[in-house]
């Protein structure tokens, strides 16, 4: 077990370091100059150039990223700003703020809104999936095959608008969708993120659905099933206790993937309700040529995508015994 | 309940009546129903977005013009269509867009058009990458397929998403034209490249993994004791056997692709006004005005897409069941 | 297809011995290419005590039948017509709940790949206690012994710990005995081995082999032995069926059926099967063409596009136009003369054989 | 067919995409209908030219706001954060508005009536609007008794040397330079050579410059004559900054204050806090009034979200207003054709900014002017309109000056636009074809954003038809005004609003028009030079009196719309603003180009 954390950390490490190495390359591929944005109404060279000598954009690429790695692992005081303790991504070019902090700030948003749609889907996408496999070939199951592969067609950019035109602009049953501080009101909280939460939740909802009937009934075809039925063992005990153990293998690979890319950032969602995410972070950071920012959010993303990895990797031990982490 | 026995027709059938395998999987194929309606609505979609310039020739409209200003008549100040329903009537099929006031109608199959053209681009581009570093990577084995795995890693711990963003920019301005505007195709060959850059992981996997399988059977160690050349072996014995998930795999990342696509135009960075993109339809459908006042226009992007997306699985699925009819469904 | 495909095989009467009797079998399967007719009409009995070897080519419905025998079929896509009488219980027409109390209980059945066929999620001893506690209503504990007990006596060393190992660590050979002690861990009386060697290399064989027939001496099971193996058949059964397309073509003891087969298809069988006392020079003689499609079977005698002796057979398109029947007992499904096949085997075949 | 709502909820709920397409009706029309008689309404407002005051105008207290009570919590809804809170950085208008709560300078505008039309520029710390002998070349200001940082320390000139100086340090670099370059006496950013690190190295402005004889007097010495210093100094980039307390750059995230109010708390990007400054004595402030006890910010309040909230009217919210949010272009009609008790809370005017479409006269072929006649007729301004929310939003301009900004003269109109705001396609392709240069290819920048792509795209199509060969170039929104401000840009035509920074359009003509100062990111983004306009705005400037100031800008802004052409006039951009029921004191000010904070009561 420790073994393999250390080579799985080991290993993810060395991608964010490559990752980190291409952000800079790309951001300087920009065809945008951050000091252009900070220059203001009366720009001019001198003014650009003191601008570039304060973001330190003058010093050419290899020591700007030396500079960021130093700063990131050992944390910083050069900062007119102020001291920035490890892990230090610097300061913003837009709003002067830190950039850890900024990121703190907008991670509790995503978090809600990710980890409340999350809980809902798996339940109720494994949940349907699995009565669906268990009323193979009725009615229902019928049913349900077709609405989830309807729903699961579906793009958050329309299911969105359109949630937002009936439930908010047209009927005025909900409020504009909005992040309320779960400590100071977890009422508002709920109530701000319950449209995200709904539209969000019924397109992976239906796709869990999906992958959960189709895997179950791919285990209900194994020998091992049909020998655990030889043995006389009731229907019910042989879906849920041979079964279900093998098909979730594929659902906790899929999940894993899903939660790490929405905790990295649920970009078109939290565009559409207007949620001031670690995804809205990521356009502005774009949209503003925001280095410090586009670096942090790009390797945080990251580090989720590939935390979840390993995590996923990690519970394949627990599943199934024949995998050995090492 | 399932795990009965269940006798491999396939096979039977090939003794008896010696039909090929490709054969028997038109057969099966033009015997599923679900499967023939949904490829003539994906074939429909296709054939609409190529004659979309004889359409609405014949319609006697294009997407371009700013009919706020032609027929202000039609409109109020904030260029919002005054009849009902977007102003859907008989000159109208579909209604205007609110804002300038294009013609919905020929606006989306032009949109239709320039989605499907990306990623029909992007998915023949991603099988080619996925092929070629798939199979290599699966045939060579040893450092090849170490590095080719360590790259996928890579490539598959990128915020996509984010990553796309964050390129498009940098694409776009690699073809730069200081006096005249931006060629849509700029940003189309941008769009296609980012895409394709973070597309093709998953697809060369699969192949990979089938290769490896492959390289493990009989006949193929028949033909590398027979001496044939690698190159050999993979064009005759590895390719034609790879066919089968290449193709259920393609027509499942298709639609992906188009979704993708959408999305970024939907955020902005993907095709912009004027130019008629079935994603950009939809951030216009997002807007303030639209979400006030003119719900019905959401509804032509949006159905036409959950109907194509719809079609072009479900085809899948039969593509994949006509190949290998044991699989669960 | 001939008019006699319904009363082929004509009942014979259930005889007292009989644990399991099975009467005129049909079973058929829906798939996406049309129907296939896997079981056609077939009729055997089974004592306490003995053994029934089916033997037979992969195709010919010997392992459709038997989990049929278990209800193992599945129900969406399969019709099953006839009769399955277990100790005197009928079990087509049974429900679930009753066919579960029968399954691992009055018979089991070993798989023949024993990786595939154990759960890797769960540990050996959990997998043979379950019967045990569902049939026996034991405790868990005693359900645990008790799978202890069983593992030793199927020759496991050290069987308190290996209880707790799970599949992927037991070998091949281990594996299929830990099958066995599941299978009899509450003492069927009726066992079916779908062919249980296949999966395992000749010397492991012959051990289970062994362990098979002991066990059967001291439970005295009733066996169903299911093959393509000549070899083992006449190592292991007391009867022999032998099965062609979904229909029994010979059946009789094992002496009758190796020593003097009737039937051009068991002659095939025993051509094409090498022998350890036979001269390497001897040529082997694999049965010409390939087994027939069950969506499609040829009418008449189902043998007859393979047979080499049609024309032998008296009365013109006998073989295609009419479907030969299996007399009860010692007999065989074919129209030539009860002579012409003693004369044709001595002849003709034995002297390739030997 | 109804309401789409109902459907569409109903309709939300069966996820079938047929029953979608049936529930997809929608009624026909936008909600921002017209609004004729707001319309007369506001065009009447015209900013009554602006007299400079004495020492008498100068003294404090503020004249009470009618039926004002003390106390009582104000909740401000407000879109964007404050990015700055050091005056030195305050440029924008939502800082601005901020500002006239924390910050105060040498001088400052006193309305002269209770509509927030009238104003009067009169000392705020000084003791009056400033006395110069020569013209304007020399400017001596007396600080009044009593006034104090908000942390208790008197202010004194040295505080105002600092204030000043710091403005040629590096890190300010957001402001404006008005008073840089008049101490410089240079045009650009030059100014920064006169004193490159600020007064943070020992090095200090001379006397001939700035002179701080006494802890009470400040005397500007300019090389020319800037009779509008009275204006610039009320600018809030011109506030008083503490020596004692300047913390350089983290000054902009706390800066001491020295208004009614002082900041309790601030979170970037959450929210903010002001409370009653004890330290600001009424008596020295002609201007301000503090009724309220506690004004709570908060941020991220999008226009939609903070105008649903102010006409709900609920709980909190009865005490609720927006300086900056505008009411949503969806809530416009509910809100302008509602009933009286609901117009009692709306307050609506323009914002000082004007659009329009520059014309790059660097351009050989645009220097025919019967060409920028052509594009001067077939520009069409509905598309502007109708990417801004329709008539509610925005007007027809017909010259440079705002209606906010002494000069603006209501009926001018030279291309008709006003009458007929399509554009008038065949004039000017029979000018085009006069000028023989039909086909002519326009590289047309816009700005990349939703609007911007909008009415480009509408525009284009119109010059196409006029004869023009239109490229559209995007722009990214973040640094338009850069690519458009540098003197070699590729572009032909391309859009640009200015707001004057102060009621006289001595903030409008010379930035935007005088030849001399065409340098990369002078605002002069058509390069214009002509050589009357050139001297006109110097005879202009000259004049102190700023009624007669006020005529002559009129006159050269005709001159150049009509004779020169350098640039059409689009928009004149406008707003509706709305308040909860129990905000008292609410009045649209020209000035700020909003709600005016200083006057509010909680009923």
């Amino acid at each position: 077990m420790l073994r393999f954390l250390v080579r799985r950390i080991l290993g993810a490490v060395v991608i964010l370091f490559l990752l980190s190495i291409v952000t800079f390359l790309l951001f300087f591929g920009m065809p945008r100059d951050p000091a252009l944005l900070m220059c203001g109404k009366t720009c001019n060279p001198t003014s650009l150039a003191n601008i570039h000598h304060v973001l330190g954009l003058d010093k050419s690429i290899p020591e700007q990223y030396w500079i960021f790695l130093h700063n990131l692992i050992l944390g910083s005081n050069q900062f007119a700003q102020g001291p920035c303790p490890a892990p230090c991504f610097g300061y913003s070019y837009h709003t002067n703020d830190p950039v850890w902090s900024t990121m703190m700030d907008r991670l509790p948003t995503t978090v809600s809104l990710t980890l409340g749609a999350a809980v809902v889907f798996l339940f109720v996408g494994l949940g349907t999936g699995m009565l669906a496999a268990w009323k193979r070939g009725t009615m229902l199951d019928k049913t349900v095959t077709a609405g989830s592969m309807v729903i699961s067609s579906m793009q958050i950019y329309f299911l969105g608008p359109l949630a937002l035109a009936a439930l908010v602009y047209q009927s005025h049953i909900f409020d504009k969708p909005a992040y309320n501080d779960f400590t100071a009101d977890p009422v508002t909280w709920f109530t701000g993120l319950i449209i995200p939460w709904v539209v969000l939740s019924t397109i992976f909802a239906s796709q869990y659905t999906r992958m959960a009937r189709s895997s179950m009934i791919e285990q209900l075809q194994e020998e091992h099933v049909r020998t655990a039925r030889a043995k006389g063992m009731s229907r019910r005990y042989v879906f849920f206790r041979y079964a279900w153990r093998g098909s979730l293998i594929p659902i906790v690979t899929i999940f894993g993937i899903d939660l790490g890319s929405l905790l990295g950032g649920a970009i078109i969602t939290e565009y559409t309700f207007g949620l001031p995410g670690l995804g809205r972070l990521a356009v502005e950071s774009v949209q503003f040529s925001d280095l410090p920012l586009l670096l942090g959010v790009m390797l945080f993303s990251a580090s989720m995508i590939l935390l979840f990895n390993i995590l996923v990797d990690a519970t394949y031990a627990f599943i199934d015994p024949r995998v050995r982490l090492a | 309940m399932d795990g009965g026995p269940q006798p491999d027709p396939n096979t039977a059938t090939v003794k008896v009546e010696g039909r090929s395998p490709g054969q028997l999987m038109w057969i099966r194929f033009k015997r599923d129903r679900t499967g023939v309606i949904s490829a003539f609505v994906v074939a429909f979609f296709f054939v609409v977005a190529a004659a979309a310039p004889l359409i609405s020739k014949l319609y006697g409209k294009n997407p371009y013009t700013v009919y706020a200003d032609e027929r202000p008549e039609l409109f109020d100040s904030a260029g919002v269509p005054v009849q009902p329903n977007g102003g859907i009537s008989s000159e109208f099929w579909f209604g205007l867009e609110p804002g300038n006031g294009y013609d919905v109608f020929t606006k989306l199959i032009y949109g239709i058009r320039t989605s499907l053209l990306i990623s029909l681009a992007v998915t023949v581009a991603v099988v080619l990458t996925g092929i070629l570093l798939g199979v290599t990577a699966g045939y060579l084995g040893g450092k090849t397929d170490f590095f080719i795995g360590r790259l996928i890693d890579f490539l598959l711990a990128f915020p996509s998403q984010l990553f796309f963003i964050a390129s498009m920019p940098v694409v776009v301005s690699l073809f730069v034209s200081p006096r005249d505007e931006t060629p849509t195709y700029v940003r189309v060959v941008a769009l296609i490249v980012v895409q394709w850059v973070l597309g093709w992981m998953s697809l060369a996997r699969i192949l990979r993994g089938t290769t490896l399988a492959l390289r493990e059977r009989e006949f193929i160690e028949a033909a590398k004791v027979s001496g044939a050349s690698p190159w050999r072996i993979i064009r005759r014995e590895i390719l034609p056997n790879v066919v089968t998930p290449l193709l259920v795999q393609a027509t499942y990342i298709l639609p992906s692709f188009v979704t993708i696509e959408a999305g970024l135009s939907f955020l902005g960075v993907g095709i912009v006004e004027p130019t008629p993109d079935w994603g950009q339809m939809f951030s216009k459908a997002s807007t303030e005005l639209v979400l006030q006042n003119d719900i019905t226009y959401m509804f032509f992007p949006g159905v036409s897409m959950v109907v194509f997306v719809v079609a072009f699985n479900l085809l899948g699925d039969s593509v994949r069941d006509a190949f290998d009819p044991k699989t669960a469904r | 297809m001939t008019t006699l495909t319904k009363d082929a095989g004509t009942p014979a009467p259930a005889d007292a011995g009989a644990f399991l009797s099975v009467r005129d079998l049909h079973v058929s399967f829906r798939t996406e290419d049309g129907v296939v007719r896997a079981v056609d009409g077939l009729s055997f009995d089974v004592e306490r005590g003995r053994t029934l070897g089916i033997v037979g080519e992969s195709g010919s419905g010997k392992s459709v039948t038997n989990l049929t025998v278990l209800g193992l079929h599945n129900p969406q896509f399969t019709t099953v017509e006839g009769e399955i009488l277990l100790d005197g219980q009928e079990l087509i027409t049974a429900r679930e709940s009753e066919l579960e109390k029968v399954r691992g209980n009055k018979a089991a059945m070993i798989f023949q790949d024993p990786l595939t066929a154990l759960s890797p999620y769960y540990t050996v001893g959990r997998q043979i206690a379950e019967p045990f506690m569902k049939h026996r209503g034991a405790s868990k504990r005693a359900a645990w012994d008790r799978a202890v007990e069983m593992l030793a006596k199927v020759g496991i060393p050290n069987p308190k710990e290996r209880a707790k190992d799970y599949p992927h660590q037991f070998s091949g050979g281990m594996r299929q005995r830990a099958m066995i002690a599941m299978a009899l861990v509450c003492d069927p009386d009726l066992l079916i081995a779908d062919e249980p060697t296949t999966a395992l290399d000749v010397t492991v064989q012959a051990q289970i082999l062994d362990l098979l027939k002991d066990l059967q001496q001291e439970f005295g099971t009733g066996i169903i032995f299911i093959t393509h193996d000549l070899g083992v058949i006449a190592d292991m059964a007391d009867d022999i069926m032998v099965m062609y397309a979904g229909s029994a073509v010979e059946r009789g003891t094992t002496d009758e059926v190796l020593r003097a087969p009737q039937h051009p298809y068991t002659w095939g069988l025993l051509n094409s099967m090498p022998r350890l006392d036979s001269d390497l020079d001897t040529p082997l003689h694999p049965i010409p063409g390939a087994p027939p499609s069950l969506l499609t079977p040829p009418s008449g005698c189902r043998f007859h596009p393979r047979c080499t002796f049609q024309d032998r057979v008296t009365g013109a398109g006998r073989c295609v136009g009419e479907r030969p029947l299996l007399a009860p007992d010692r007999a065989s499904a074919c129209h030539l003369t009860a002579d012409q096949k003693r004369t044709i085997f001595l002849e003709e075949i034995k002297p390739r054989l030997a | 067919m109804s309401r789409g709502g109902r459907h569409a909820y109903a309709a939300l709920s069966v996820f079938a995409a047929g029953a979608l397409v049936l529930s997809g009706c929608s009624k026909g029309g936008s909600n921002a209908s017209d609004n004729e008689k707001k319309d007369q309404q506001n065009a009447k407002r015209q900013q009554a030219s602006i007299k400079f005051g004495d020492a008498k105008d100068s003294t404090g207290p503020a004249a009470a706001v009618p039926g004002a009570k003390t106390g009582g919590t104000l909740e401000v809804l407000q879109r964007d954060s404050y990015a700055h809170l050091d005056p030195g950085q305050i440029y924008v208008s939502d800082e601005g508005s901020l500002a006239t709560l924390i910050h105060r300078g040498l001088t400052g505008y006193k309305s002269t009536n209770n509509k927030g039309s009238g104003h009067e520029v009169v000392g705020d710390l000084a003791t009056d609007s400033g006395t110069t002998t020569d013209g304007g070349k020399t400017w001596k200001y007396t600080l009044k008794d009593g006034i104090k940082f908000s942390d208790g320390t008197p202010i004194t000139s040295a505080d105002f040397r600092q204030t000043y100086e710091r403005l040629f340090a590096s890190f300010i670099n957001q402001g404006p330079t008005y008073l840089q370059q008049w101490l410089a006496d240079t045009n650009g950013a030059d100014y920064r050579k006169l004193l490159p690190d600020g007064p943070y190295k020992g090095k200090h402005l001379p006397n001939s410059i700035l002179e701080t004889p006494d802890s009470k007097t400040i005397i500007f010495h300019f090389k020319t004559a800037h009779p509008d210093l009275p204006y610039a100094l009320a600018m809030a980039g011109y506030a008083v900054v503490s020596k004692k307390g300047d913390t350089k750059e983290k000054y902009d995230k706390a800066p001491l204050t020295t208004g009614p109010y002082k900041i309790q708390s601030f979170k970037s990007g959450k929210s903010m806090v002001l409370v009653k400054n004890p330290d600001w004595d009424p008596k020295t402030d002609p201007i301000r009034n503090q009724y309220v006890d506690q004004m709570d910010f908060t941020f991220n309040v999008q226009y939609e979200d903070s105008t649903k909230q102010l006409l709900a009217n609920s709980g909190a919210d009865q005490a609720g207003i927006s300086f900056n949010n505008s009411v949503d272009a969806g809530n416009i009609s509910q809100v302008l054709g509602g009933d009286a008790a609901l117009k009692a809370r709306t307050v609506a005017g323009y914002q000082p900014y004007v659009g329009q479409i520059n014309i790059n006269m660097k351009h050989s072929a645009l220097q025919d002017k019967t060409v920028r006649e052509a594009i001067a007729y077939a520009l069409p301004i509905t598309p502007i309109i109708r990417a801004f929310g329709g008539s509610s939003a925005a007007e027809v301009a017909g010259g440079f000056i705002s209606p906010t900004v002494s000069g603006y003269d209501a009926s001018f109109d030279p291309w008709g636009k006003k009458k007929n705001p399509g554009g008038d396609a065949a004039k000017a392709k029979a000018l085009l074809k006069k000028a023989g240069k039909v086909g002519l290819k326009l590289t047309y920048g816009y700005q990349n954003t939703p609007e911007g792509q909008q009415y480009s795209t509408a525009i284009a199509a119109a010059l196409e038809k006029a004869g023009f060969n239109v490229q559209r170039q995007d722009i990214p929104a973040e640094t338009y005004y850069d690519q458009v401000g540098k003197v070699d840009n590729n572009y032909d035509i391309y859009a640009s609003a200015w707001g004057a920074d102060w009621p006289s359009a001595s903030t409008v003509i010379p930035p935007l028009f005088d030849g001399r100062a065409i340098a990369d990111g002078s605002p002069n983004y058509s390069h214009v030079n002509d050589s009357k306009a050139n001297s006109d705005i110097d005879a202009a400037n000259a004049i102190s009196d700023p009624v007669k100031s006020a005529a002559a800008w009129e006159k050269l802004d005709q001159y150049l719309v009509k004779d020169v052409i350098n640039a059409v006039p689009t928009i004149d951009y406008k707003q509706v603003q709305i308040a909860g029921s129990k905000v008292g004191g609410l009045v649209y000010d020209d000035v700020i180009g909003g709600i005016d904070p200083r006057r509010l009561y909680i009923k």
